[in-house]
């Protein structure tokens, strides 16, 4: 039973592995490979040992090796001569024992999963749902094509433009690179909502104080200071335009009482019923303390 | 070898030195076309003639030749660098809105209605962004300066007079038309969002047609 | 603003920036001139048109645009330096493609591909060179890390978005796009001198015999 089973085994890998048997009469091909005879084996099948370190170092792990392997024998990857490909795998594994790489255990691991294809290959091979049959080098297959195309795509980014290789970025000197701070946007909400809380917080007295001000003067007393800013002497009518009409006349007026209350200006006048100045009080500070 | 080409060999290595690069060094690029120190400063100055119209400049310090932005495109190029603007502080608004109210006003007055202290940071940012002047100063010790509003600041708020300011009474009636303002921020940004779709002006219209 | 103006001004600060610029942050520039995203794409356009017979040239990348030297230039440009360039290891190289392809992409995921553990070394190095960043962790035991790839790696290999990547070979056709192994010349001819002196038809006997 077991001798039967080992000799349909054999056969098996005759048929899917046509490369497999070497023993052959050298006049014939010893392989067919897609169609074309071998009578010679590919003279860089195996690495020698003593190679073998060096070209570790090149390899990117297991499927590197696997596919280079492969390559060497100039086979389409969808074929693999899982045999062969084992044989030789395990002979370096065990050289890398001997050399104790870091690396072995990754190693390891495709040697076992090569050896187990290796043996289901020799059983007959189970059919699917569909009725095809399974190659037990499917999965290996897969993952050799997909680490190959990551490893040709590397390949591929290593030839494009390189910073520092194949060009070099411009830059020319800035005298200075002062920073220009933008000011923020400011919204009149906010400004709104910062007034209420100003007045939420502040004590009754003062926040009534503020209630009862009336816009148009405050805005008539930046406009007096304004113009004693420029002039330090003006005459108190040409302070009134008749064109603001009535309450124009009024706003002035009270303006006038304020800024005189915070002793900003003075009045004079020269004689009884003469021209009434307004005199501004402040010449020395502007200048000291402006900015 | 043609000037053109070494022209543009000398400008793109001045380029991509980053540093001043001298005429020796310069040179050594050139070493398979053997060119004398001659043929460099024939190219450079070649080179500083064709920049007459552009953005950069060539320019000779101790350690070489360097290329560098025109001084005249300064304006522009420092605007590279512009930070992002930060918000401004609760006590800033509070300072400027108390100004614009209150105007003239001295620092003492602000801190009086706000309770703490105003700091120098806070006046020299309104000074330098000119929304805020010194309109006078009081003739009281100390003499201090009175402050109001720019002509900048309305502009900015797109007010035509210190009299568009929202009224107090105005301002009391945003309290009860958002009274979302303890609310949850979430809840607060959508009303935000609703008020902006509105127009904040079209709300102060309604609020008062209804007075 | 005269449109020569304008590509002086872009030509500075885009040789000032030392990084590459927006177009959006090179409006910035113009806040002032009110320029459109349109008015600054047609000055590139045009500088990029005066840069032809020049030394360096304008590039649209990732993160924006920027001037480098011409490639054809490189032999004279990388005389400025005694330095050579680094040189990525394959490792590196094929974790960094398979980032970049596959992401989000967790260590484990680049392991299974390419049949070896990814080294901490070169995820640090990557992550230090801010090519790659983390995008999230995968929700199954362990919480891994998801890779992505960064504007500033697009940046320097000169891409403008991942689109423009090589196209990564079909699974079907790997066959056929099987490229010659990459061994360095040298070493794969002393490889071969030793292959002939050691016999292959003997040393492939032995293993036979020893099964």
């Amino acid at each position: 039973m077991v001798q039967k089973l080992f000799e349909k085994a054999k056969e098996s890998l005759i048929l899917s592995d046509s490369k497999q048997n070497i023993e052959v009469q050298s006049e014939l091909p010893f392989a067919i490979v897609e169609g074309k005879p071998y009578t010679q084996m590919p003279t860089d099948l195996y690495i020698p040992p003593e190679a073998l370190e060096v070209i570790l170092e090149a390899f990117e792990g297991p499927l590197d090796l696997l596919l280079y392997l492969i390559r060497r024998q100039n086979l389409n990857i969808l074929d693999i001569p899982i045999n062969e490909i084992t044989n030789q795998y395990i002979e370096y594994i065990n050289i890398l024992g001997e050399m104790n790489f870091e690396l072995a255990a990754e190693y390891l691991v495709m040697a076992a999963m090569l050896a187990e294809i290796k043996s289901r290959m020799l059983l007959p091979k189970p059919i699917d749902e569909e009725g095809v049959e399974e190659d037990p080098r499917a999965e290996l297959i897969r993952r050799l094509q997909e680490y190959e195309r990551f490893k040709s795509a590397a390949e591929d980014i290593d030839t494009l433009p390189r910073e520092g290789r194949d060009y070099f970025l411009a830059s020319a000197h800035v005298i200075s690179k002062q920073y220009f701070v933008q000011p923020p946007e400011v919204d009149m909400r906010e400004l709104i909502m910062a007034f209420k809380d100003v007045l939420a917080r502040a004590d009754l007295k003062i926040s009534h104080e503020i209630e009862r001000e009336v816009l148009s003067v405050r805005d008539k007393m930046t406009h007096l200071l304004d113009i004693l800013r420029v002039k330090k002497y003006v005459s108190f009518n040409a302070l009134f335009d008749p064109e603001e009409g009535k309450q124009g006349v009024v706003v002035t007026f009270l303006a006038v009482l304020e800024l005189m209350k915070s002793q900003v200006f003075d009045l004079v006048q020269n004689e009884s019923y003469g021209q009434i100045y307004i005199k501004s009080l402040q010449d020395e500070g502007e200048e000291n303390n402006g900015n | 070898m043609e000037i053109k080409q070494i022209k543009n060999i000398i400008e793109a290595a001045l380029l991509a030195a980053g540093e001043p690069v001298s005429i020796k060094r310069l040179q050594k690029l050139f070493s398979e076309q053997e060119l004398t120190h001659n043929d460099i400063a024939k190219a450079i100055e070649q080179l500083n003639q064709d920049f007459t119209d552009r953005g950069i400049e060539l320019i000779e310090v101790a350690s070489g030749f360097r290329l560098q932005t025109k001084t005249q495109l300064q304006p522009w190029i420092s605007k590279l660098w512009e930070e992002k603007p930060k918000k401004y502080s609760r006590a800033m608004l509070e300072t400027i809105v108390l100004i614009a109210y209150r105007q003239p006003v001295t620092r003492g007055e602000i801190e009086d209605v706000r309770g703490v202290a105003v700091s120098s940071y806070i006046i020299r940012t309104l000074m330098e962004r000119e929304w805020i002047r010194i309109l006078g100063y009081r003739d009281v010790p100390g003499k201090p300066a009175m402050f109001g509003t720019t002509p900048e600041f309305l502009d900015y708020f797109n007010l035509k007079s210190l009299q568009d300011l929202p009224t107090l009474a105005e301002i009391k009636d945003i309290e009860t038309l958002i009274p979302e303002l303890d609310l949850e921020p979430k809840l607060k940004n959508e009303l935000e969002q609703e008020i902006k779709k509105e127009g904040f002006l079209d709300q102060f219209q309604i609020i008062d047609d209804e007075e």
